[in-house]
C-alpha cells in the first residue's frame, strides 16, 4: 500500500508520520508538497500535524486553499482512506470533509501530554485492529483541539456512529462530548487531535497508535487481492 | 521619517556617540582607525559592533580562561555554534543564548525571538535543529508583574518552538527575589549534522555574491545590542525601538530552505543576522575571510518606506540570513528560496579591500574596515574586587538548622517553586514532535535518539545561582558538575558545554570579581570532567535600579548515550529493588532550600566540592549503568536527599520507598552536599553493583505500597503516601500562578 | 487604495473561552461592571485599484478564507477611497 | 447595559506576521489587489450600570489588560445605552 504524507508550509509532524509508516509499519510512503495536482498514485492520504501557514488567522484555514486539497477532496470522494491528525484534522474540517470545527482549548493553553482514548467504534477502516471500548494511550500536542459542532450535527454524528475516539477520564481541551476523533459518513475520512504516529514504538512511550495504521493496511489488502 | 542626520562634526562636538553607548576614548579610537570623523551611519556601525553584546570587550579576558579543546571538538567558540563529534561521521551542534532585556520589556515576544535567534545560530552551521532547552529565572511569583512575566515567557517559548516544530525537551527554573525586575531567559538549541555539511560564516572568494534571504527589514529592534549592554531602568520601555515580533512560520521556511541550500556547492558562507543584524553578519563574514564586502542598501528588502542606511544596518528584524554564493550561481540558490516563498536578493559582492562599504541612493554612505568592526573593539581588563559580603559569608560556620517537623518541612520544600514540579511549564511545550524524544521532561536529563543509529543524546541545563552568589568559584564548579551528573545518571557521557554568563554591571569591581571567579570554577570543572566549552554567550548589565541579579552562569551540557539500552531515568522501577545512596551528607546548608525556607534568605558558605571525587563517582556510575546493573538513577540537588528520594517515586507506578538514613536527621534529609546520587538496583545485581561502587550505601528498598517512609537513627522521620507528597509538589506552581497577590 | 475593515466574531451559540477568561480577569482587577466579553478578529485590508466590485470581492474572501462560517459571523465596512 | 467595541491593532512599525501570511494566501487565491492585511483584535464588552465614567474605565482596562501597549495601539467606541 502506498501512502502520501502531505506537506504544507509549516507542517512539522510530516516526518513523524512518514517514519511511522516506513519504519514501524513497513509500507511505502512519499512526501507530497502542497502544490501537487495529482494524488492518483496513492492509496491512502495522510494529513499530518503542525502549524500550516503558522496557524495564523485560523488553524488549517490557509492550508485548505492549497492546490493539493482539491485532490484530497477527489481522493475522499473516490473512497480512499484519508487521515488527518491534529492540524490535519483542523484542515479537514476547514475543507468541509468533516463537520464541526476546533476551537481553542478551554484553558487557553497549548497542551502536550499522553492521554487515554476510548475506541468508540472499532467498525471502521481505521480501527478494525482495536477492541470495541479499548482504552489506548496516545499523545496530544495542541492548542486548539476543542471540538465543536451544532446540535443537529452532533445528533447525526451519534446516529451514524461517527464518533470514533473519545477522551477517557480527563477531557484535556473541553471538547464537546469528549470527542477526540470523528469519521465522515462514508467512513473513509478520519480526523483526530491525538497523534497515533507518535505512539508507534515503545521506546517513545507507547505503541498503541500502530494498530490504527495496521487497520488501514488490512482493509486495503482485503480489497486489493 | 527621514529627518536630517547629524553631521560628523555635530556627532563629535555634541558627543552624540554617547547616546549610542560609546565612550570618548572609543570614539577617538574609531576616528583614528578610519582617519576621519565617522558619519552618522558609521558611528552607528562602530557603536553597535563595539557594544559588549557584540564585542565581548569586557568579558574577553574572562572567556580566555575556558578550556575549549578536546579530541571531540570540531568547532570551538567563534562561529554561530560549537560542534562536537559523536562518531559515524555525525556531530552535534549546540549553543545557548540570552534574551533577558527584551523579555523584561515584552516577555512573550522577547522569549519567542530569543528562541528564534538561537535556532538560526544552529541551522546557520548547516545543522538540523533537533531540540530546545531553556534556563529561566524569575522573582518569586508573588507580584502580578512577576506572574505575568513567568506566564508570558513560558508562552513565548512554547509559541515559537511548537510552531516551528522543534521539541523543547528540558530546562530549569529558579525563583528568587533578585530576578523580579530583571528576569533571565536563556535558550539553548541542539542540532545534528553530518561532518560533510558543516558550514561557516565566511565571505570568501573575491567577486562572489552577497545575498540577503528571509524576512524583510523593518525599523524593529534598532540598537538592540546596545540596549542589551545597559542596565534596565524605569525608562527602558521608552528607550526601546519597536519591539521585534517573532514569526516562527517564516523561520520554519527559512530553516528548511537553508538546509536545502547548504547541500549546494554554490554556497560559500552563511550567517544569521542576529544582534546588530546586517552590520555584524557582513562585517564578521568579511573579517573571518580576510576580505571586504560591498552592499547596495537600495536592494535590501524593506518592510517600511523611507528607511535610512543607519536604520537598515542597525535593525534587528528577525528571521533573516546573509549568505555568500559563488558568482554566477545566484539563480540556483534563488530557486530554492522561491520554492518556500522567501526573498533571496543579491545585494552586494565580496571585495579584496577588506572594507565594509555601503551604498545607498547612489552614494557611498559608509566605508569602514571590516576588521575594525569585527575584531578591533577595545578590550578592557576591568578592575576586580572581592565583595565585602564574601568574607562575611566565609566566616559563618556551618551549622545545622533546627527543624521541628520533618514531614512538614519536606512538604514545604516540595512546594518551593524552585523545587516543585515544572509540569505546568513543560506541558505547554511540544516535547515530542519529530518523534525522537526517548526521555521527556520530568527526569534528570532529556534523551533523544539519533534516528538511524542506536545512539542517543542526553542534554540538560543547570546552574544553582545561589551557591554562585555565596562563592562564585565553588558555585561555578558545582554548576558544571551538576549538569554532568544529570547527563551521567541518564546514561550519557558528557561531551562538552555551552554557557550563558548572566551577570550584573561589570563596571562594578565586585561584579567583575564574581564573573572572574565563577569562570575559574567552571574552567576547573570542565577540565576535571572532560567537557570543554564550545561556545556560549555573555549577558551583562542584568540590573534593575542598581540591583544586580545573582551571578548566573548557566551551563548547557550535551552527552552521548552510546547505546539506547543505557538510557536510565530517575523513577524507581520495581518493588524489591535495593536503594543505594552514594556520597556523604555533611553539615552544608549555605544557599540551600532549607536555609531559604527557614530564614527567607541565603548566607554562609556554599557546599564544598572535590572535583576528583566527583569525576571518579560519575565514571563509576556510568560504568554501572553501562553494565546494565542500574534500574534508576537520580542525582541529589536542591532540597537534599529527602527531596531526591521523594522525586524518585512521583512518576513511578504505585511504588514506594522504605529507607533508613544514618547520622543527624536534618543533615541526612536536607543537606545539600555535592556529588551524591540515589540509585536502585535489582536485588540479584546488588553484589555486582557493589563491586563497581564499593562506597555505595544500601539505605532501603522499593516497596509496592505507594508510601514514602524515611527512618533515622531513632525511628521514623517522614512517613506518608506518595500521593500526598506528589500533590504538594505538582500543585505548587499552578497554585502560585492562579492565586492573587 | 480602498481600506476595508472586516470584523469576524464567534457565533452567539459558540463558547468563547478567551472572552470568558478576560471577563474573569477584569472582574478580579475590580471591573465587576463588565458583564460580558466577546473576542473576535479585526482585519484591515488595503485594496489597490481593481475592476471588480469591492463588496462582492470582500464577501468572497470572507466566505472562503477570512471567516469560518461554521463557527463565525463576519461583517465589513468599505471606507471611502482616497 | 452599554456596549463598548474595542479595537486593538499592532503599532505601525511592528511586524504583523499573521497579516503578511494572509495577504500571501489571498494573492495565491487570485486576490492580488489586496496590497496589505493587518490583523488585530476586536472586543465587545457589555457593561452593566455603573457609577464610573465609562470612557475612563474602558481606557484604564485597555491600558492594563486589553492591549499590550508595548506593541499595540487601541481605540474604542461606546455605543448608545439601551
Ligand atoms: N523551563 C523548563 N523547560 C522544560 N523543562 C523543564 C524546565 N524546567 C524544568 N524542566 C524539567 O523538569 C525536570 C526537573 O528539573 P530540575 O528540577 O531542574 O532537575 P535537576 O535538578 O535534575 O536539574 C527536568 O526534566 C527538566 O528538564
Ligand atoms: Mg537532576
Amino acid at each position: 500500500m502506498k501512502f502520501a504524507v502531505l506537506v504544507f508550509p509549516g507542517s512539522n509532524c510530516d516526518i513523524d508520520m512518514y517514519h511511522a509508516i516506513k519504519d514501524e509499519l513497513g509500507e511505502e510512503v512519499e512526501y507530497v508538497w502542497h502544490d501537487a495536482t495529482d494524488l492518483s498514485e496513492f492509496d491512502g492520504i495522510l494529513v499530518p500535524g503542525g502549524f500550516s501557514y503558522g496557524d495564523y488567522l485560523r488553524c488549517g484555514a490557509m492550508a485548505n486553499q492549497s492546490n493539493v486539497m482539491v485532490e484530497v477532496k477527489k481522493a475522499a470522494a473516490e473512497g480512499k482512506p484519508v487521515l488527518g491528525v491534529c492540524n490535519g484534522f483542523q484542515i479537514l474540517t476547514e475543507a468541509g470533509l468533516l463537520p464541526g470545527a476546533l476551537l481553542r482549548n478551554v484553558n487557553l493553553k497549548f497542551m502536550c501530554r499522553t492521554v487515554q482514548l476510548k475506541v468508540e467504534n472499532n467498525n471502521t477502516l481505521f480501527t478494525n485492529q482495536y477492541e470495541q471500548g479499548e482504552i489506548i494511550n496516545i499523545p496530544i500536542a495542541h492548542g486548539e483541539g476543542n471540538y465543536f459542532c451544532d446540535e443537529e450535527t452532533l445528533a447525526n454524528l451519534k446516529a451514524n456512529n461517527q464518533i470514533v475516539f473519545t477522551y477517557s477520564g480527563e477531557n484535556p481541551n473541553g471538547s464537546l462530548e469528549d470527542i477526540a476523533g470523528i469519521i465522515n459518513e462514508q467512513g473513509n475520512v478520519l480526523g483526530m487531535m491525538p497523534h497515533p504516529e507518535r505512539a508507534a514504538n515503545e521506546i517513545l512511550g507507547s505503541s498503541d497508535g500502530l494498530a490504527l495504521f495496521k487497520s488501514i493496511v488490512k482493509q486495503w489488502r482485503e480489497q486489493h487481492v | 521619517m527621514s529627518k536630517l542626520e547629524p553631521t560628523a562634526e555635530q556627532i563629535k562636538e555634541q558627543k552624540l556617540y554617547a547616546d549610542m553607548g560609546m565612550s570618548d576614548e572609543e570614539f577617538e579610537l574609531a576616528c583614528n582607525i578610519i582617519g576621519r570623523i565617522p558619519n552618522w551611519t558609521e558611528t552607528g556601525l562602530f557603536s553597535v559592533m563595539w557594544s559588549e553584546h557584540c564585542s565581548y570587550k569586557n568579558s574577553k579576558p574572562v572567556l580566555r580562561k575556558f578550556p575549549t579543546k578536546g579530541p571531540q571538538v570540531l568547532q570551538g567558540p567563534g562561529e554561530g555554534a560549537g560542534i562536537v563529534d559523536i562518531g559515524d561521521e555525525q556531530a552535534v551542534v549546540f549553543k545557548m543564548e540570552s534574551h533577558n532585556h527584551p523579555s523584561a520589556i515584552e516577555p512573550y515576544q522577547g522569549a519567542a525571538t530569543g528562541v528564534g535567534g538561537i535556532i538560526r545560530d544552529v541551522f546557520s552551521m548547516g545543522a538540523r535543529p533537533i531540540a530546545m532547552l531553556n534556563s529561566l529565572r524569575f522573582g518569586e511569583l508573588q507580584s502580578e508583574r512577576g506572574k505575568y512575566l513567568f506566564e508570558e515567557v513560558v508562552a513565548g517559548i512554547a509559541g515559537y518552538g511548537n510552531c516551528i516544530g522543534i521539541p523543547t525537551v528540558g530546562g530549569e527554573i529558579q525563583f528568587d527575589p533578585c530576578y523580579e525586575g530583571n528576569p533571565l531567559v536563556n535558550a539553548m538549541c541542539v542540532g545534528l549534522i553530518d561532518h560533510k555539511d558543516i558550514q561557516r560564516g565566511i565571505a570568501a572568494g573575491v567577486g562572489n555574491t552577497v545575498m540577503y534571504v528571509g524576512a524583510k527589514t523593518g525599523r524593529d529592534g534598532i540598537h538592540g545590542a546596545t540596549f542589551s549592554s545597559e542596565e534596565l531602568s524605569e525608562d527602558s520601555e521608552e528607550k526601546r525601538a519597536a519591539v521585534q515580533v517573532g514569526d516562527p512560520f517564516m523561520e520554519k521556511l527559512l530553516l528548511e530552505a537553508c538546509l536545502e541550500v547548504v547541500k549546494s556547492d554554490a554556497l560559500v558562507g552563511i550567517q544569521d543576522m542576529g544582534a546588530a543584524g546586517l552590520t555584524s553578519s557582513s562585517a564578521e563574514m568579511a573579517s573571518k575571510a580576510g576580505t571586504g564586502v560591498e552592499m547596495n542598501l537600495d536592494l535590501v528588502p524593506q518592510r517600511e518606506t523611507g528607511m535610512t542606511a543607519y536604520e537598515m544596518m542597525l535593525s534587528e528584524s528577525q528571521e533573516r540570513m546573509l549568505i555568500v554564493v559563488k558568482h554566477g550561481r545566484e539563480e540556483e540558490i534563488k530557486a530554492i528560496f522561491d520554492k518556500y516563498g522567501l526573498d533571496a536578493v543579491a545585494i552586494g559582492r565580496v571585495t579584496d579591500d577588506k572594507m565594509l562599504r555601503l551604498l545607498h541612493n547612489g552614494e557611498v554612505v559608509a566605508e569602514v574596515p571590516a576588521d575594525a568592526l569585527a575584531e578591533d573593539a577595545p578590550v578592557y581588563h576591568k578592575p576586580s574586587k572581592e565583595p565585602a559580603y564574601f568574607a562575611e559569608f566565609q566566616a559563618i560556620e556551618n551549622v545545622e538548622p533546627e527543624v521541628a517537623d520533618y514531614k512538614e518541612t519536606l512538604t514545604a520544600l516540595l512546594k518551593a517553586p524552585t523545587v516543585a514540579s515544572k509540569e505546568w511549564v513543560y506541558d505547554q511545550y511540544d516535547y515530542q514532535v519529530r518523534t525522537n524524544t526517548v526521555v521527556a521532561p520530568g527526569s534528570d536529563a532529556a534523551v533523544l535518539r539519533v534516528r538511524g543509529t542506536n545512539k542517543g543524546l542526553a542534554m540538560t541545563t543547570d546552574c544553582n545561582s545561589r551557591y554562585i552568589y555565596l562563592d562564585p568559584e565553588t558555585g561555578g564548579k558545582i554548576a558544571v558538575a551538576e549538569a554532568a551528573r544529570n547527563i551521567v545518571v541518564s546514561g550519557g557521557e558528557p561531551l562538552a558545554i555551552t554557557d550563558c554568563l548572566n551577570f550584573g554591571n561589570p563596571e562594578k569591581p565586585e561584579i567583575f570579581w564574581q564573573l572572574e571567579k565563577s569562570a575559574d570554577g567552571i574552567s576547573a570543572a570542565c577540565t576535571a570532567l572532560n567537557a570543554p566549552v564550545i561556545g556560549g554567550n555573555v549577558s551583562l548589565y542584568n540590573e534593575r535600579s542598581g540591583e544586580a541579579v545573582y551571578p548566573t552562569p548557566t551551563i548547557g551540557m550535551v552527552g552521548l548515550v552510546k547505546d539506547l539500552s543505557h538510557v536510565t531515568t530517575q523513577e524507581v522501577k520495581n518493588a524489591g529493588d535495593v536503594i543505594y545512596l552514594i556520597g556523604d551528607s555533611k553539615t552544608e546548608f549555605g544557599g540551600s532550600e532549607l536555609q531559604k525556607l527557614i530564614h527567607g534568605k541565603i548566607f554562609g558558605q556554599a557546599p564544598s566540592i572535590d572535583l576528583d571525587v566527583e569525576a571518579a563517582r560519575q565514571k563509576a556510575i556510568l560504568s554501572a549503568i553501562r553494565s546494565g546493573l542500574v534500574e534508576s538513577a537520580h542525582d541529589v540537588s536542591e532540597g537534599g536527599v529527602a527531596v531526591a528520594l521523594a522525586e524518585t517515586t512521583f512518576s513511578a507506578k504505585d511504588l514506594g520507598i522504605y529507607v533508613t538514613l544514618e547520622g543527624s536527621a536534618v543533615t541526612a534529609l536536607f543537606s545539600e552536599s555535592q556529588s551524591r546520587f540515589i540509585v536502585t538496583v535489582k536485588e540479584e545485581n546488588a553484589g555486582e553493583f557493589e563491586d563497581i561502587i564499593p562506597e555505595a550505601k544500601k539505605i532501603g528498598v522499593v516497596t509496592d505500597d505507594a508510601k514514602i517512609t524515611i527512618n533515622g537513627d531513632a525511628g521514623v522521620l517522614v512517613e506518608g503516601t506518595v500521593e500526598e507528597f506528589r500533590s504538594a509538589w505538582k500543585g505548587a506552581i499552578p497554585c502560585l500562578v492562579k492565586s492573587e497577590a | 487604495m480602498t481600506k476595508v475593515k472586516v470584523f469576524v466574531t464567534l457565533k452567539e451559540s459558540v463558547l468563547d473561552p478567551q472572552g470568558a477568561a478576560v471577563q474573569g480577569s477584569l472582574a478580579k482587577m475590580g471591573y465587576g461592571e463588565v458583564a460580558d466579553v466577546r473576542i473576535g478578529k479585526y482585519l484591515e485590508l488595503t485594496i489597490s485599484e481593481t475592476t471588480r466590485d469591492i463588496d462582492s470581492v470582500v464577501k468572497e474572501m470572507c466566505e472562503k478564507l477570512l471567516a469560518n462560517t461554521v463557527i463565525e459571523d463576519y461583517r465589513f465596512e468599505v471606507e471611502e477611497e482616497n
